[in-house]
């Protein structure tokens, strides 16, 4: 089980080969990546703090729930932290089963848990100001920066 | 004590120490935080705690030497 | 849009790379991987075969409906031919969108028409026989072969 | 015409012409190679018909120098 908060680029085949297992016919990987829009706004770049120690914990957390929950052959978590321009990736998830229904569905359930419980934050940085992103879904506090 | 994002910011500091009366709560600690950064108070109704890298309850005892951490919303992925 | 049918390995990075976009938020990928085993069976390799020309059309055709269904940003869908190893990969596709849900939830429709649609046989071959798989889920004829 | 997989094992070959009387469908040719590969006939089915590389039906009319494939029942991925 590869759980990783890392400030380094989140290569996918890592995660893949990680997750490889001659039981599994089903492989599902995603992808969070920087976009350049957020809510009509547009985005310059990203800024993700972690609480690392803590993060990694609820990330494998997650990953063992999941592997109970959907009888996955193996699981990997990577979260970026630091700087992420557009089009990076910030978090990076692979999981491995006999089936693919349940690499959709718990691939999908596992990114979900991961935005709602894992201490990870991004501030967005426009061309004239920055916020927090407060929630998994929230539109952040809007403030301009006074930087 | 661990502060995190937004809080860190609007605190100016992002770690420091500090002595609790006992017997000392999540929530003691909590006030005795706000008491030292008042800039926080706006954000509280929002946070939630880590005690030792785990969440945490308000009513929850703290012990010497333990990590009390403030979470803002999460917006990780 | 990267569609191929082909016997070469199939490399996820340059899937990602493909559908690589700035309005993108997610990108899903997912891989068919061959299984040790099925329906209780043990499996040694796998063979496929395709109608080239006419599986790429189809793939086409079904791509370009989940960019419409999905609002996708782009598609790739690979299927591999020839003889497959257990662990290597027969199916790669990767789409990425502006959010996560629907990476996930067109993704899976997107395998699941794949399966139904393209014309690609595989043949699972055993210690001890042989036999063309018959359909998405089939069970196939399960006849040894007389070879 | 074209066979593959299943099929093009039964019959023993791959790709094969075939001269129909005109007007021809799909469902004619399908009997005309059912006359020639008598072998197919279990197999039939669970047969799809794919004319110039789009699945047709069996009322669908064959021109000369069409192509026309014998598709069993997919299972790729």
């Amino acid at each position: 089980m590869l759980i990783r908060v890392t400030p380094d680029i989140l290569v996918p085949a890592e995660a893949i080969a990680s997750v490889a297992s001659s039981r599994a016919g089903a492989i599902n990987i995603f992808l969070g990546v920087v976009r350049d829009n957020n809510l009509g706004r547009s985005v310059n770049y990203l800024d993700y703090e972690a609480y690392p120690t803590m993060a990694e914990k609820v990330m494998r957390e997650i990953a063992e729930e999941s592997v109970v929950r959907f009888g996955f052959e193996d699981v990997a978590v990577l979260h970026r932290t630091g700087r992420l321009e557009i089009g990076e990736t910030s978090l990076l998830i692979a999981v491995s089963s006999g089936h693919r229904a349940e690499s959709f569905e718990g691939g999908h359930w596992l990114v979900n848990e991961i935005k709602k419980r894992v201490p990870v934050w991004k501030k967005e940085v426009w061309a004239d100001g920055e916020s927090w992103v407060e929630g998994p879904e929230s539109l952040g506090m809007q403030a301009p920066s006074h930087g | 004590m661990l502060l995190f994002a937004s809080v860190a910011e609007r605190a100016g500091t992002r770690k420091f120490t500090l002595d609790l009366a006992e017997p000392a709560t999540v929530g003691s600690a909590r006030d005795a935080i706000l008491a030292r950064y008042p800039a926080l108070e706006p954000f509280v109704h929002n946070l939630m705690y880590a005690l030792n890298e785990e969440y945490a309850r308000e009513n929850e005892t703290i012990t010497p030497r333990s990590t009390l951490a403030l979470i803002p919303p999460v917006s990780g992925g």
